[in-house]
């Protein structure tokens, strides 16, 4: 019998592999946001499996604002990744240096 | 604290330290609106009219008047009461009498000798306020009084020191002077403390009355390990404030060095009256010291060991001043001795004796110097006596007294210390004092007339363009040298008749009540038994004479006329005349074991201590350093680079989890 | 609360610690010429100390209670109090202040030509924070005023200071910030300890335990002796000396080294008696340690202000060590000595200072022979040379032997581990070694031939200078001469500070942690 | 299909939401009123969003309740607490609205500047409002979203994008983390709101300790990066270098209060039952923060990099109270936000009136003998600074004050020692400042910007701050009836 | 048994899109890797009664979303990334790290607490249990403020988009309505005197 504790395992799986990818990735930004976005996966997994397995709906609710916000999440970064592209011509996170110290 | 007693004029008593401050004050403070004329007026009147107060206060005390009673508090805390008051008995006003009448003749003297000086006011300010402190010093009737005297004066002998402050070497004088008197006024303050401490007053007569039964009471000191009977320790502490303003060894470097004040303050200050403070410290408390064996014996060791050493120095010395003044600091010894073997009568007698000749000696150089044109090398003088005869007269005089030649005022009191200290049994002590002293005797004798011969007879060495200069000295000058004259002859045969110094009975005849002396350590009174079963002997009682006698005869062979045999003398025994020359190399020991120490301490502390170990090593490299470098630590660690943020972050959350964790 | 102690029935202490502000907000918004502003702020000083004479002769000296009190709400919300009064302790230090201001004011009238408008509003400010320190009985206000006094005091050595004066004036902030931030968590602790009071007051009445005594009184410790300033944390106070203004200078001896000699006697020895007396040993050897160690660093000095300022440590030391002996004559005579400090420090920065004027340096070995010169100022320097080394007749001598007398019979009073005659003699050391930095250096520089040309052409003293020694002078010789009035206020509250400081408080802590505990059982 | 229940019931009280309604409604509104203003003009924008502001103030005001009322079937809360943190973030508002004036002048798209602005603050009063994390976590995105284009607003400096972008990135982690921590403690309670879960974790089985922990953590973290407490705080110096300095003066402050009531929130609602282990969380963030913001300050150069570093410190000072968990710890905290808001707007208005032609004004050295040129801003920014400082009579000592107060009274004894010892290593750099001010020589011409706003609002915060130096009493009080609702 | 082979499917090649999403080289490959990653997750949230966010996520994530990604990938110049050294160094730590962080999330995840029998004892709704309607139910009653609220961000996000990137370029023609609506009779209208 699969259990809720199936469910939160493969999303925390999921959710160390996003963290992982945020910090030892050294290829572009979008791969982060891409990471962000699997963390974001996570927590929607572990929100639907406790939503079922609590018989309570409002987990679902949450996951379901948690995907709005997550879309605009993406619209703004991407833009302003693209703002930024326009200034520094790369998008590779070892660019994103200027402000340090 | 204590009802007053008078029998005399408070009105007057007051005058006599009054008078003296007021005109220093006027001189002082006003002295450039004044002309010199009237400065010197005012103080010099001021002064003389000090002197015949004295004189008649002296006269009333003779006739059995004191007086006891306090003006003012000074500081009142608790228990620890300060008041200011006189006391006025026979010690006293012998006291007042010998300051203010040398300083009165040094006063006048002082409008020749310093006639034209740029800072003649300033001078008789100087003198003056030091009357009055010397005034206080012996007129005060508690050890705050005499300290603040005691301080006063070296205030004012500092000052009288470096009075030519444009000259290098007076101005290390003055300084020398003053830093080895706080060495002993540091012994000096300690012993207040403790008499305070033990006796709960500060009041000469409440201390007085106590010490036999604080004796009693056995009180000891522990330090290291030992201890020390506490009225020994007293007055110790207090002796070495003695040592130090007497010019006693080891601190007697400064008083030779203070030659570099002007002739009338060496006179004055250092002849006749502040170097004496010391014997009239110990003099006065006697009622202390007589408690005190160990205290005597250091008293004699010290004052023996002075009188010997510097007595040998005095034989080399070319400076006519500074012959002077190591044969004061010797006859200092002398008086310390007498103190020691508790003849203090003695020595209170030889102080006011010493006080007249020694100032005349040193009034009558000053005349010859000035005559000189400040030359002060006795090699560049000789045959002065057809230039300068009142000088040479009174010279004579003030050399024959100090030789210890009859009837001259040093013959009676010096002789009368030799014999106490020959008959006070005090063990080895009061035997190496006797011989000290007697070898002293001749030593005397022999340097002060190889001083008068050499500046008076033996070969004109007087360069010529000084020539034209010489002259007999103007009468201001000369009339002090006479007036003192006059005490370096008399005094010594008055007091031994007129006063019976000799006579043990002394101490309640004449020093009623003012000095006190233990019945069975009187040495008058031995003396007195051992001369009634003539026991005495031709030694004991001639030898002073002789030696005297050998040490002029000496004097004469070698320096009468010019002669090879000093400097023989000298090729024969090099290092001791080196040694001797060079003051038995206490300026050079001074200076190896405490002023290089001193200022390597210092600078040790300064840049190792305080640069180097609490700002460099506690403050900039235990903190400041230790931020900076984790300032920078933690600018290096913002790399700018994202993913270290997010790994920064992640690691926060995993330490705190895994430690929540690993908690629970 | 019970009724307050004024008999002038106003606040005087309040008018006193607020007119100079109140002055220098005027000045600020209505004055724009430098002289007018001079005038102003010399005004403000002169009116500030007519304004705090009435509590030296309406003070009553047969009572240890405070006086001239002042009781209001501040800080509801933390119990917190705008309470002044003054006693026998704290009266003389505030006329200290006012006067000494005036003569910073006076001081600064040609030798500060630049933001003189600043610089006046900075002093006056200053005085309101320094008053204001020796006036508050609630702690919390006590140090706010403490702290306070910190930021003038940064602009004055900072702005018009010397060569080096960002990093003396830094040093001097943060060392003092530092020192005192302690004070404020003891503070606090105390607070919640005694049941939610900042009253002075009620912490010398609440019966600390040890425990609490030892650490408050090292928090209070680490404050003091920054401020005082004790070895080792002394090395700001050379180089604050060093580099500020000559007014400032004499602020900071004369005032601000005063406030913790004052915060030992207003917090450590009341309010924790028994640790007070457990850090004897520890507090002597301290002092001891400023009294000989500093003398010997101040005697190679060739800097005129340092060699001052750490003559100035030495002598704090005598404050310090009388301040832990308990008898009445060594905490009179730190008190006194404190006074006395604050006029003759004060008096040798300013002689610096006219040197200082004329030549542009404070090297020692750049000056010699100036007494030629300069004869009247040469004798105002040795009057206070002769003062700073304590010779009788000067007010120095008052404190520092009355300091002597009570460490040398101490023993008599209490058994401390240690004799605390050897500690007396072993201070007595410093008549010798004062009177050898001080005269060795006031031979270097004012006596000698004169060969430097730039000596040569020092003009002596003006009116003004001399005018600003004259009151020092007379001060230091009243004090030195007839010291009673001064003793006599402070007879009572000291005796009063001492029954306080020698009374353990621990047998009550013990009754009270008794009582408590009876109540724990029976609440059960 | 059948159990539908319409038409839904009408929410009740909706008048709480008064506030958020007239912010939403004007920002909305200006983003049309904007499309039809010419270019000049469109300085009307900002003084329509400072009047929205003291209207929404106004509003504020007389819509407090005395407790706790709901709207929105439980999913607004208005109470006092929340009240005055509106206030503070509308008064933040308008000052960095002024604060923009004549920074942001030349930027393209000047009208969408405000009313992101106003979006911003309508996040944060949700988020205060909030007594869920559904609220909460929506509000904070807005808040968010708004902020990250506010910061990189200026885009064509590359600065200004890289701060954005970086905020953004670590922004998006924090609230992953924080949802990711939401999951656990919905898991274990199967509720969003902050009381019940509350008490449900109180009764909550033993065995479920490790996924509290896990939740806690997460969620403490996601706020702590928000409010930039240390090791969360990476991207404040950058972001607050990079960002336009009027936003950064609102990023310091604005989004701290609401962080920090959230904070309060969540620690006081929602951790009760596991207060010993997020205390001890915290005693170690907030002496990590203290440190950090205080030491690494020292080494900075770029003031506004240096105030960065310094809102770190002060961040831990705040957290001091929230550890004390007791209502002077509480009031503390509110105590040295509103200080802090005053300190802050105003070292940053004049940051801004450094700028001059082609100086951005942000080096410490370009203060040098700013006290010559100009004695009353040099008065106003040293007051402003030693009030950061913590130096009494100016209001930073009270806030200061207050919190390390209140942890003694909790018995963190040794956080307070620490903490006041890193203030004191703290002065060091705001010293240094007025250093540059007071003590140095004017290296370059000034040219200021003559701006009358500008000059109230530096004026004003010099005053407040030293104001309630002076008499403290009166914001302690405020602050303290400002907790009804959070105790 | 059926449903749980499809759990295992699905969690299995979730966390092969995730692995793939990290490990790409190619940016275009990550993305593939996340759509794929993200109909996984929608198969999960179906074997868990959430039809309706199933669906969600398939529309607006790999509808709109990854679409958006695709869009600016290819609008930016994106390199080839090559897995730099700072990976590797980084990897033993980071690595161990991310793996005890994992291990403590599954502990916690797989812990007692969610075993209770009450928990695991649920079983699937039936027909007339309708996911979406349960959503709409509470969705714009209990959830009103948060859907305003989430259509705020929206707006927000769509304003911030705007301002960051549109730029204004000179040869494009636009209307410029503060112009249109500001403009006087005099600029547009010339009376001519026939």
């Amino acid at each position: 019998m699969i259990g809720l504790s199936d469910y939160l395992i493969v999303a925390a799986c999921l959710f160390s592999l996003g963290v992982i990818g945020l910090f030892l990735n050294r290829k572009n930004v979008i791969t982060i946001l891409m990471c962000i976005e699997l963390i974001l996966l996570a927590v929607n997994i572990n929100f639907v499996a406790f939503s079922h397995y609590l018989q309570d709906i409002n987990g679902q609710i949450f996951v379901f604002f948690v995907l709005t916000v997550a879309a605009s999440e993406v619209a703004v970064g991407l833009a302003i990744l693209v703002a930024f592209y326009r200034t520094r011509r790369s998008i590779d996170v070892e660019d994103i240096n200027t402000l340090q110290g | 604290m204590g009802e007053t007693i008078t029998t005399l004029n408070t009105l007057e008593l007051l005058a006599i330290p009054a008078l003296p401050l007021i005109a220093a004050l006027a001189a002082g403070l006003f002295g450039w609106a004044l002309k010199d004329t009237l400065t010197h007026w005012i103080t010099c009147v001021a002064v003389v009219a000090a002197a015949a107060l004295s004189i008649d206060v002296f006269l009333q005390v003779l006739d059995g008047a004191s007086f006891y009673g306090n003006f003012w508090t000074w500081m009142i805390s608790d228990k620890f009461i300060v008041p200011v008051g006189m006391m006025i008995d026979p010690l006293t006003a012998i006291m007042m009498v010998t300051v203010t009448v040398v300083s009165a003749c040094v006063h006048i003297y002082t409008i020749g000798y310093m006639h034209g000086d740029p800072g003649y006011s300033r001078f008789f300010s100087y003198i003056s306020a030091f009357t009055f402190s010397m005034l206080v010093l012996v007129m005060g009737n508690n050890f705050f009084t005499l300290f603040f005297g005691w301080e006063a004066v070296g205030l004012f002998s500092y000052l009288l020191i470096g009075f030519w402050f444009k000259r290098e070497s007076a101005n290390s004088a003055a300084l020398k002077a003053f830093i080895v008197n706080r060495v002993g006024d540091l012994g000096f303050a300690v012993g207040i403390l403790a008499v305070w401490y033990y006796f709960g007053t500060i009041d000469y007569r409440e201390v007085f009355a106590a010490v036999s039964s604080m004796v009693a009471e056995g009180h000891v000191l522990h330090f290291l390990g030992g201890e020390m009977d506490a009225i020994t320790f007293i007055c110790l502490a207090l002796f070495v404030g003695a040592m130090g303003k007497s010019g006693q060894v080891p601190l007697h470097v400064w008083l030779p060095d203070s030659m570099e004040g002007p002739t009338p303050i060496s006179a004055l200050i250092h002849a006749a009256t502040m170097v004496t403070a010391g014997v009239f410290m110990v003099a006065r408390l006697s009622p202390m010291f007589e408690f005190s064996e160990t205290a005597l014996a250091a008293v004699i060791i010290v004052g023996a060991t002075t009188a010997f050493m510097c007595a040998t120095i005095g034989l080399v010395q070319n400076d006519i001043k500074r012959v002077i003044a190591y044969s004061t600091c010797s006859q200092l010894g002398y008086m310390f001795v007498a103190c020691g073997v508790s003849a203090y009568s003695v020595g209170i007698f030889h102080l006011m004796t010493h006080a007249y000749f020694k100032s005349l000696l040193f009034l009558a150089a000053g005349s010859v110097i000035h005559a000189v044109l400040a030359q002060q090398d006795i090699r560049k003088m000789g045959q002065l006596r057809k230039y300068m005869p009142i000088t040479y007269i009174t010279m004579f005089i003030a050399a024959l007294a100090l030789s210890g030649v009859p009837p001259f005022a040093g013959f009676w009191s010096k002789d009368l210390i030799i014999e106490a200290t020959m008959v006070r049994d005090m063990g080895w002590v009061s035997e190496v004092a006797y011989y000290a002293l007697l070898s002293g005797v001749f030593m005397t004798a022999f340097y002060t007339f190889r001083m008068f011969f050499l500046t008076f007879h033996n070969s004109d060495r007087v360069p010529a363009e000084t020539k034209a200069h010489l002259h007999e000295s103007p009468k201001v000058i000369t009339v002090p040298l006479m007036i003192l004259a006059i005490g370096a002859l008399g005094s010594g045969a008055w007091g031994y008749y007129s006063l019976n110094i000799s006579n043990p009975e002394v101490i309640d005849g004449f020093f009623a009540n003012s000095l006190f002396v233990m019945d069975a350590h009187n040495p008058l009174m031995r003396l007195e038994e051992l001369e009634h079963a003539g026991e005495i002997g031709f030694f004991g009682e001639y030898m002073p004479l002789i030696l005297a006698f050998m040490g002029i005869g000496l004097a004469w062979l070698m320096y009468f006329k010019e002669s090879t045999m000093p400097a023989t003398l000298a090729a024969t025994f090099p290092a001791l005349h080196k040694f001797l020359l060079n003051k038995w190399y206490w300026d050079e020991l001074y200076e190896k074991i405490f002023i290089r120490p001193a200022q390597c301490l210092g600078m040790i502390l300064w840049q190792k201590g305080d640069l180097a170990m609490i700002d460099k090593g506690m403050i900039h490299g235990g903190i400041i350093d230790s931020v900076q470098a984790g300032a920078a630590r933690l600018r290096r660690m913002q790399t700018g680079m994202v993913y270290h943020y997010a790994y920064g972050m992640v690691i926060g959350v995993f330490g705190l989890l895994t430690w929540l964790l690993l908690k629970a | 609360m019970e009724s307050l102690h004024n008999v002038l029935g106003f606040p005087i202490l309040s008018l006193s610690i607020f007119l100079p502000t109140a002055g220098a907000l005027l000045i600020w918004l209505f004055l724009k010429n430098d002289n007018a502003v001079r005038w102003a702020a010399l005004i403000v000083s002169v009116a500030t100390f007519i304004v705090t004479l009435p509590l030296a002769t309406a003070f009553d000296p047969t009572t240890a209670h405070m006086q001239f009190e002042e009781l209001h709400h501040w800080i509801p919300a933390f119990n917190i109090h705008y309470q002044l009064g003054v006693d026998g302790i704290s009266m003389p230090f505030v006329i200290l202040t006012s006067l000494l201001t005036i003569i910073c004011v006076i001081s600064a009238w040609r030798c500060i030509q630049t933001r003189v408008k600043e610089y006046m509003l900075a002093f006056l400010i200053l005085e309101t924070t320094l008053i204001g320190v020796f006036c508050a009985l609630d702690a919390i206000l006590f140090y706010f005023f403490w702290e306070a006094m910190l930021i003038p005091m940064f602009l004055i050595i900072g702005v018009w200071g010397g060569k080096n004066r960002v990093y003396a004036t830094l040093k001097f902030f943060l060392y003092t910030l530092g020192g005192s931030v302690l004070m404020l968590i003891a503070v606090i602790a105390m607070y919640f300890k005694t049941g939610g009071s900042f009253s002075i007051l009620a912490y010398m009445d609440y019966p600390f335990d040890f425990e609490w005594q030892f650490w408050i009184f090292l928090a209070f410790l680490v404050a003091f002796a920054v401020k005082v300033p004790m070895w080792p944390v002394h090395t700001w106070l050379p180089d604050a000396h060093t580099e500020a203004p000559t007014a400032g200078s004499v602020i900071l001896a004369g005032i601000l080294l005063k406030m913790g000699g004052y915060g030992f006697l207003r917090f450590s020895l009341p309010m924790l008696p028994d640790a007070s007396q457990y850090f004897v040993p520890l507090m002597v050897g301290l002092s001891l340690i400023a009294i000989v160690y500093i003398s010997f660093v101040a005697m190679m000095q060739t800097d005129l202000k340092r060699l001052i300022a750490y003559s100035s440590i030495a002598h704090m030391g005598f404050v310090t060590l009388g301040t832990f002996m308990f008898t009445q004559q060594a905490i009179e005579g730190a008190v006194i000595n404190m006074i006395s400090h604050g006029f003759v420090a004060a008096a040798l920065f300013l002689c610096v200072g006219v040197l200082y004027d004329r030549m542009h340096t404070r090297d020692i070995l750049a000056y010699g022979g100036v007494a030629s010169v300069m004869p009247v100022f040469a004798a105002v320097m040795l009057f206070f040379c002769m003062a700073n080394i304590a010779l009788p007749g000067a007010s120095s001598f008052v404190g520092e032997i009355m300091v002597l007398i009570g460490t040398f019979s101490a023993d008599q009073l209490y058994n401390f581990s240690f004799s605390t005659k050897w500690v007396a003699i072993a201070a007595t050391i410093s008549v010798v070694l004062s009177a050898c930095y001080t005269l060795w250096m006031y031979k270097r520089v004012m006596m000698g031939d004169l060969v430097k040309d730039e000596v040569k052409a020092m003009p002596d003293m003006s009116a003004r200078e001399f005018m600003y020694f004259v009151p020092l002078i007379l001060l230091v010789l009243w004090m030195g001469v007839y010291p009673l009035p001064v003793l006599d206020i402070m007879h009572v509250s000291i005796s009063n500070l001492i029954e306080q400081a020698t009374s353990s408080k621990l047998e009550d802590a013990a009754l009270i942690a008794q009582s408590a505990a009876a109540a724990h059982i029976t609440g059960h | 299909m059948a159990n539908v229940t319409l038409p839904f019931p009408f929410p009740q009280h909706l008048e709480l939401i008064l506030p958020e309604m007239i912010i939403a409604v004007m920002a909305m509104a200006l983003l049309m009123w904007d499309i039809f203003l010419p270019k000049s003009k469109k300085n009307w924008i900002a003084y329509a969003t400072i009047a929205t502001c003291m209207v929404t103030a106004y509003a504020t005001i007389l819509l407090t309740p005395a407790a706790s009322m709901t709207t929105f079937y439980g999913y607004f809360v208005m109470d006092p607490f929340a009240s005055f943190a509106k206030l503070l973030m509308l008064v933040a508002t308008v000052f960095a609205v002024i604060l923009s004036l004549d920074y942001m002048k030349d930027e393209e798209y000047l009208g969408e500047y405000y009313c992101l602005m106003l979006f911003a603050l309508l996040g944060m009063m949700l988020m205060v409002s909030s007594n869920n994390f559904v609220t909460m976590y929506l509000g904070l995105e807005l808040m968010a979203l708004s902020v990250y284009v506010l910061v990189g607003y200026q885009r064509d400096v590359l600065r200004s994008s890289e701060a954005a972008l970086k905020y953004f990135i670590l922004g998006a982690l924090s609230s992953g983390m924080l949802l990711y921590g939401i999951t656990f403690l919905y898991g274990v309670t199967t509720s969003f709101d902050f009381a019940t879960i509350g008490t449900r974790l109180v009764d909550a089985n033993d065995s479920a300790h490790g996924v509290v922990m896990l939740g806690m953590v997460f969620v403490l973290a996601g706020l702590a990066f928000k409010v930039s407490i240390a090791p969360f705080h990476m991207w404040t110096p950058d972001t607050y270098e990079g960002a336009p300095t009027p936003v950064t003066a609102f990023i310091s402050v604005a989004p701290k209060v609401a962080g920090f009531v959230v904070f309060m929130r969540v620690l006081h609602d929602v951790l009760p039952a596991v207060q010993a282990d997020y205390t001890m969380i915290l005693v170690f963030l907030a002496a990590l923060s203290i440190i950090i913001g205080n030491v690494a300050a020292i080494a900075q150069r770029n003031i506004k990099r240096m105030l960065a570093y310094s809102t770190i410190g002060h961040v831990g000072f705040v957290l001091l109270g929230l550890i004390a968990a007791n209502e002077a710890g509480y009031a503390g905290a509110l105590v040295y936000l509103t200080v802090y808001l005053f300190m802050n707007m105003g070292v940053f208005a004049i940051i801004i009136l450094m700028r001059r032609d082609g100086i951005q004004g942000e080096l410490l050295d370009d203060f040098s003998g700013l006290s010559k040129v100009r004695p009353g801003y040099a008065l106003a920014m040293g007051l402003l600074l030693f009030s950061l400082a913590g130096i009494p009579f100016l209001g930073g000592f009270w806030a200061k004050y207050v919190v390390i107060m209140a942890a003694i009274e909790a018995d963190h004894l040794y956080l307070a020692i620490l903490a006041i010892i890193f203030s004191v290593v703290g002065c060091f750099y705001y010293l240094r400042v007025i250093k540059y001010m007071y003590f140095d020589d004017a290296r370059v011409d000034f040219n200021f910007i003559e701006s009358s706003l500008m000059k109230i609002a530096v004026a004003v915060t010099a005053v407040a701050v030293t104001v309630i130096g002076l008499y403290p009493d009166p914001v302690i009080q405020i602050c303290k009836q400002a907790l009804v609702g959070l105790i | 048994m059926l449903e749980a082979g499809f759990f295992y499917l699905f969690a299995a090649m979730v966390i092969v899109g995730g692995m793939g999403v990290v490990l790409a080289r190619n940016t275009m490959h990550s993305v593939m890797f996340l759509i794929f990653c993200f109909f996984n997750a929608a198969g999960l949230f179906f074997l868990l009664d959430a039809e309706f966010l199933g669906i969600i996520l398939i529309l607006i994530y790999v509808g709109a979303v990854m679409v958006l990604f695709m869009f600016v990938i290819m609008m930016l110049e994106v390199n080839q990334a090559k897995l730099k050294e700072g990976f590797l160094q980084y990897l033993p730590i980071g690595g161990m790290i991310a793996l005890i962080l994992l291990i403590e999330f599954i502990a916690a995840s797989g812990s007692g607490v969610f075993h209770t029998d009450a928990i695991a004892a649920v079983g699937h709704f039936g027909k007339d249990v309708n996911n979406t309607v349960e959503i709409g139910k509470v969705l714009y009653t209990q959830y009103l403020l948060g859907f305003e609220i989430a259509a705020i961000i929206l707006l927000v996000a769509l304003v911030g988009s705007i301002v960051l990137t549109l730029r204004t370029r000179k040869d494009a023609k636009y209307q410029n309505i503060s112009k249109q609506v500001n403009v006087r009779k005099e600029d547009r209208l010339r009376k001519v005197r026939m």
